[in-house]
């Protein structure tokens, strides 16, 4: 029954262990669901079963015999194909070309068989129901949802064993879900291993047969699926009950320090006619699938895009042409939401990172002043308990929520009114996770504003005082702490109806 | 190999139609060059025709495209400083094939019978001058360095044996660096510099042509020794070097009126349909100028 | 164009052949670059490549090869194929500093520009090779009909021109390996991950640059008759030149050989066409500068326009 | 070294002096473009720079600026400024060439390499200035002072290095625009998330890297007591390969002033040192991008020990 296992998997990045002793088994034919937070370790150890990664020590089974993983290509020659959690596609190529990159189907031998590629293409997409798209389309070009559509067209286009799934669905709608859902079953039927990663309970519940639960880089619970339900696995998620985790702000609320009216950004993530308020001592949600525009509103906000039409006020004063500069010393500050991307200076020591944006404070004679840079940068560490080899050390030396709260400092510094922060518990653990929540409560407990993005619908229900959902651009609903429900912000961020309406 | 210069031995158009002329020189960094040029220019437009006046650089493969430039133009004359002695044949022959005379000034190729004329000055007797003036200036004796020009040149190792057939006749001159510095007045800062560092007991210092010289000068005068320099081409900051009692000596050589002689023949030649009377080897005797002749020069001539 | 509205000189048949086959050298060169550039790396090596091979052929030509037993002399087909395989040498040598000892191609191919142009100095010892023709007795005539001799009025260099651009078309847009290219380009990391020996492909980039560098240096040397050490100085700047103006990305993934061979046409008819109506050589160069820059310009422009209005920080 | 071994004249005092005015040129290059390199940008324009503030202060001080009033004659000091001023504004289009109109660096760059040396040319219609000693009665006498005089036993041009290094240092290491150059090239997204000005940053520091090429100009030419277009060409390989050599990582973000100053002089001294004890040019070339390439290779290594068993696929 077992058909690829782990056995004793460790994996460390220099400091960090991202795996600790983990046997792990998945049976074939059946769909095998990984769960567990954020840096649990999931994708660490797809990246070992499909060879882009190497275990510092364990051993890996494929059907009873001892295989040795040493590069995709070796994984691949096995029968494993993996869907990637971050897409790696070729923007630059067409949808067929990405398809059949590093394999591609041949005539005469030597030359790419173009014709044939696109024919194959053709039915991949008509099986995933996107028969209209044409396989000649730049992957560039498409929107996020149906790049993750090619991601996984080509893991189906490989006669795959084993099928591993990091995060397929995350930027799909629900009847996408139901299409892919419907193509998973079938691989099931023809003996296909499938191992499925997703955050999203309700959706894996469904398809899934047995269920394994990693917490902090080791297995914590592996069952059959129908011997489980929600609250059993997400008590062995975080290993207490849910609503423990994170402290709610309980501030009273004040003026109004955020006013956006009518903020239209036209694009491919586009922003459509979105008003929204933010009051002093509020912590505000904005929930929605990823490619809703959350992102780009935000970015908007902070002065990095120019809005085609609409208003924005802060503390009462009508804001004119947007430059971060300009929104800065207004008072806005914005916590990116891929902190790699966007936040780190990577090249940079911790010091210098959560200075950088204040850092013309520190000067006497034009010339900067050590002392006062070291005495700054200190007082926010304790502040903030970030743990660091030292504030000399390069940022990166820092475990994810550590740097996470890096960047958090550096816009604390700019002293804003109110703070943007998109999706701030992504790709960090647990215990960051409340720590970060409860500075949220903090913060707004001192008068600031706090609008957050979040994917995750428990940890929005649980921190915010009020969720705004977005959609194509759109706020599609708002809730208070009080009305609001996990069915509700899924209606809202997926109904058909918003999506039919803004083709 | 071809019978000498003279008639055109070319395929079709007829190249009296034309009258353009295309001068061709090395970079008019050099005064030298830029003298070649304006002269060679100006007795042609004189003479009724039109020019293009175009450097290659002294790279080759620039002056090879340059003459195929020529040869879709249809000129009716090439005046050639050519970048190299042996890089430039195929090139000149190629206009000859294409019946377009090239005449060479300046400097030599490693070929006759591919261009009409080779109309140099006489660099071995101007070495002569050259030699005897510095063994003079050195009182016979002491430590000296050379700087030789560009070894792609003929005139470069010309003007060297010429020099050396004087200077190794004195037991007591000695030569203890020789560099080249291929004509340029950079390089020859630099390496004299690093010659006089090696070197501390040299008294003179002999190049191979007027810009090295200058370079050689600079280096001198930074050092604040007191050292004798000699150039060759009695270019005008020589010339205005030498009267400051700068660089001590240079040997003239006629550069305008070889131009101007080159566009002569040229026409001469066009007008012949194709022929010439002149031997293809044509040599022009240098001066020497010292601080006694100096006030006199202007412009590559001597006034009588 | 102006030009040929200026000067009746520049659009004769004669005319436009003559400056095909100027541009033929660049072209090649630039079209080994493209490959390159089109990986995301790229080549300061070319130039010097050129001469090396330029050096090694006329040495093999001129002096020939001493061995053991003699002096050996080889028929210019043999010397062309020899002189390539030392461009693709070379060209193997950037590739595994850039893959294996994980060098910045910038600073591998910078490195082999000095390398490779003293090792050209030191085969003849800075001199020429002057003479090239050969022999019947050492059975090594001919190597003028490359770069001098033309075919159904068509010179040689034209020809292999079209055909070094003809095969890369070829490769780029119609085999496996051309795709992995643009892959590799496009998104390295993905291009792990599908499986692509990404060094491999690399290293090939590099190998096809040479290679193509060392099949210009020898056209040149045809052309001119001799083998001198500087053959090709500072030419790595105009074969990149060319491609990018022909629409190749720097960053890697996009563009067309067809584009750079325009590309290369473009700096070649502006050199050629300003010299033959006159214009000095140092407008030129000023020329020249200004259009490389105002072409990247304004197809930036056109792209803006067509990515309608997205607006990345990038 | 192996050079005090083999030639005991290379390491008297003179002769040390001697070589670090040879490198002060390429040093003060080499810092203006370390500038650019920070903020992840290329220079490629410096040489041609460099020859171009040559050709400007040369024609001033030869022939004088003529203005409807007759010509006018500048003192040197002006003559100076002029011409650092003249470096700093092609700078300045660099960067907004680069800033504004998205032109990438190496491309804005390369076209200004040839605008810039086209104009330097043209300046003289290709000839030389050949003598800028002046006149007490143009009052714009001693422009020799900067290129061939001395202070103290050390030349003047050697003070100059010292000063634009150290006050590059200050610049980088102690001003909040220092900080923010490292930013830029650290990270750009993330700079301008900080509020960083980043299209100022780079206009600034094309500017510095302009100013720096014109005062190594200006120096050049003092000492040559000359100006002719040509100056310069090809240095910015040299500066390159100086600020690479001493740690300047070429994607920006990461690199020292100092280091690039150690650079030029292990590429100076290298340089120099084969020559005084004897070494052909042509091998100086060889050993020369041999050292580049392995200076590059070891400084990873070293890096890839430091930063342990951490494996990124970057
Ligand atoms: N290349 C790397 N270098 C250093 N640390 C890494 C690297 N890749 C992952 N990690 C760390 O390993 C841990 C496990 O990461 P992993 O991506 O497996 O988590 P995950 O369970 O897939 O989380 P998510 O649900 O966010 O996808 C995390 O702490 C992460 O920061
Ligand atoms: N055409 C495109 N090319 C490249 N990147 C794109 C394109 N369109 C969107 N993106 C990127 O993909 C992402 C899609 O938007 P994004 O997912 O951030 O929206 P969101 O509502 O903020 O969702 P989430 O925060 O959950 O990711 C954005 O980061 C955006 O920059
Ligand atoms: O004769 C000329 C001149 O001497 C010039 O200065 C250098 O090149 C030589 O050929
Ligand atoms: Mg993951
Ligand atoms: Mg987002």
């Amino acid at each position: 029954m077992s058909f690829l296992e782990a056995r004793g998997v460790s994996k460390n990045y220099g400091g960090v262990r991202a795996l600790k002793d983990v046997t792990f088994t998945a049976y074939r034919g059946k769909v095998n669901v990984l769960v567990g937070e954020n840096g649990a370790g999931k994708s660490t150890l797809m990246k070992i079963l499909s060879g882009s990664e190497q275990p510092s020590s364990g051993e890996i089974v494929l059907d009873g015999e001892p295989v040795v993983l040493g590069s995709p290509r070796a994984a691949q020659a096995l029968g494993i194909g993996i869907i990637h959690q971050e897409l790696s596609l070729f923007p630059n190529l067409s949808i067929a070309e990405n398809m059949f990159a590093g394999r591609e189907l041949r005539r005469a031998g030597r030359f790419v068989d173009a014709a044939a590629q696109k024919r194959r293409t053709r039915e991949v997409l008509g099986r995933l129901g996107q028969d209209r798209l044409d396989p000649d389309t730049l992957v560039g070009d498409l929107p996020i949802g149906q790049q993750q559509l090619v991601e996984i067209g080509r893991a189906l286009l490989e006669d795959v064993r084993v099928l591993i799934m990091d995060e397929p669905t995350s930027a799909l709608s629900n009847h996408e879900v139901d299409v892919l859902f419907e193509v998973m079953a079938d691989l099931r039927s023809q003996d296909v291993t499938v191992i499925y990663i997703s955050h999203k309970l309700d959706e894996f519940r469904r398809i899934g047969d047995w269920v394994t639960v990693f917490r902090d880089g080791a297995l914590v619970a592996h069952e059959s699926m129908d011997k489980t339900d929600t609250g059993w696995i997400v008590r062995q998620m975080v290993g207490r009950d849910p609503d423990s985790l994170y402290v709610r702000n309980s501030s009273p609320v004040g003026e109004i320090l955020l006013d956006v009216r009518g903020l239209r950004v036209p694009g491919t993530v586009r922003v459509d006619d979105v008003s929204l308020t933010v009051r002093a001592g509020e912590v505000v949600g904005i929930y929605g699938l990823m490619g809703a525009g959350r992102t780009e509103l935000m970015e908007t906000l902070m002065g990095m895009r120019k809005a085609a039409a609409g208003e924005v006020k802060i503390k009462g004063r009508l804001e004119g042409y947007g430059t971060v500069q300009a929104r800065m010393a207004a008072g806005l500050a914005l916590v990116p939401e891929d902190r790699q991307r966007d936040g780190l200076v990577q090249t940079m020591s911790v010091r210098d990172n959560i200075l950088l944006a204040t850092v013309a404070r520190f000067t006497r004679a034009g010339l900067l002043s050590g002392g006062a840079e070291q005495r700054t940068a200190e007082a926010k560490v304790r502040e903030l308990a970030i743990r660091m080899p030292g504030l000399a050390a390069t940022v990166t030396a820092l475990s994810g929520g550590n740097q996470q709260k890096v960047v958090l400092a550096r816009a604390l510094l700019t002293e804003p009114v109110v703070l943007l922060l998109d999706e701030p518990t992504r790709g960090i653990d647990v215990g960051a996770k409340a720590q970060i929540a409860a500075l949220m409560a903090e913060l707004a407990a001192r008068g600031f504003g706090v609008l957050f993005i979040s994917s995750e619908l428990a940890e929005v229900i649980a921190m915010a005082d009020r969720v705004l959902v977005m959609a194509r651009g759109r706020i599609t609903a708002e809730f208070t702490a009080q009305n609001v429900t996990e069915e509700a912000l899924v209606t809202a961020s997926a109904s058909d109806s918003v999506l039919e309406a803004t083709p | 190999d071809d019978s000498s210069s003279g008639t055109s031995s070319g395929s079709g158009s007829a190249p009296a139609a034309s009258k353009l002329i295309v001068i061709i020189t090395p970079s008019p960094d050099n005064v030298f060059f830029k003298a070649e040029q304006d002269a060679a220019a100006a007795q042609a437009k004189k003479l009724g025709y039109e020019t293009l006046v175009l450097s290659h650089d002294d790279d080759p493969t620039k002056q090879s495209q340059e003459i195929d430039t020529a040869i879709s133009r249809k000129a009716a004359a090439i005046i050639l400083d050519n970048a190299g002695a042996d890089a430039s044949v195929t090139a000149i022959q190629r206009a000859k094939d294409a019946s377009i005379p090239t005449f060479l000034i300046d400097r030599e190729i490693n070929k006759t019978g591919v261009a009409v004329a080779q109309i140099v000055s006489n660099n071995a007797q101007g070495a002569g001058l050259g030699g005897t003036e510095f063994a003079k200036l050195m009182g016979n004796k002491g430590e000296y360095a050379e700087l030789t020009g560009k070894p792609t040149d003929t005139n470069a190792g010309v003007r060297s044996q010429g020099y050396h057939g004087v200077l190794d006749q004195y037991p007591d001159l000695k030569m203890v660096a020789q560099q080249s510095a291929n004509w340029d007045q950079a390089e020859a800062l630099q390496k004299t510099q690093t010659i006089l560092q090696a070197h501390p007991n040299i008294k003179g210092i002999i190049a191979g042509n007027d810009t090295m010289a200058l370079g050689a000068w600079a280096a001198v005068q930074a050092a604040k020794k007191d050292i004798i320099v000699t150039g060759f081409d009695g270019s005008p900051d020589v010339v205005a070097s030498i009267l400051k009692n700068g660089i001590k000596a240079t040997v003239l050589q006629p550069a305008s009126k070889i131009s101007e002689m080159a566009v002569d023949q040229a026409d001469a030649y066009i007008k012949a349909g194709g022929k010439t009377d002149q031997p293809e080897k044509q040599s022009v005797d240098c001066v020497l100028v010292n601080p006694d002749n100096a006030k006199s020069v202007s412009n590559f001539a001597v006034a009588s | 164009m102006i030009f040929s509205a200026i000067s009746s000189e520049y659009l004769t048949q004669s005319n436009l052949i003559l400056m095909t086959k100027h541009v033929a050298i660049n072209a090649i060169l630039a079209i080994g670059v493209t490959f390159v550039i089109l990986t995301g790396g790229i080549d300061l090596s070319v130039g010097s490549i050129a001469g090396l091979a330029s050096m090694v052929a006329g040495g093999l030509l001129f002096k020939g090869l001493n061995m053991p037993g003699g002096t050996v002399f080889f028929s210019v087909a043999v010397v062309i194929v020899l002189g390539i395989a030392v461009g693709a040498l070379v060209g193997a040598l950037n590739g595994v500093l850039i893959t294996r000892f994980k060098v910045a191609p910038f600073i591998a191919t910078l490195g082999m520009l000095y390398v490779a142009r003293g090792l050209a100095q030191l085969h003849s010892n800075g001199g020429t090779y002057p003479d090239l023709a050969g022999s019947a007795a050492r059975g090594n005539e001919g190597f003028h009909f490359i770069g001098v001799d033309s075919l159904l009025g068509i010179p040689v260099a034209v020809w292999i021109m079209v055909l070094v651009a003809v095969a890369a078309i070829v490769v780029t847009t119609k085999t496996p390996f051309g795709r992995r290219i643009f892959a590799v380009g496009g998104n390295e990391r993905a291009a792990v991950l599908s499986g692509i020996r990404v060094n491999r492909v690399k290293i090939a980039v590099y190998v096809i640059s040479g290679a193509c560098a060392a099949l210009a240096g020898l056209l040149l040397t045809s052309e001119l008759g001799a083998a001198y050490p500087d053959t090709a100085t500072t030419y790595e700047l105009n074969a990149i030149a060319a491609a990018v103006l022909g629409g190749t990305a720097l960053a890697g993934g996009r563009g067309t050989i067809i584009g750079t061979v325009m590309g290369a046409f473009v700096i070649g008819f502006l050199s050629d066409g300003l010299v033959l109506v006159g214009v000095s050589t140092f407008w030129q160069s000023v020329v020249k500068g200004a259009v490389i820059v105002f072409a990247v310009i304004t197809e930036q422009a056109q792209q803006r326009l067509q990515s309608g209005l997205t607006k990345r920080t990038a």
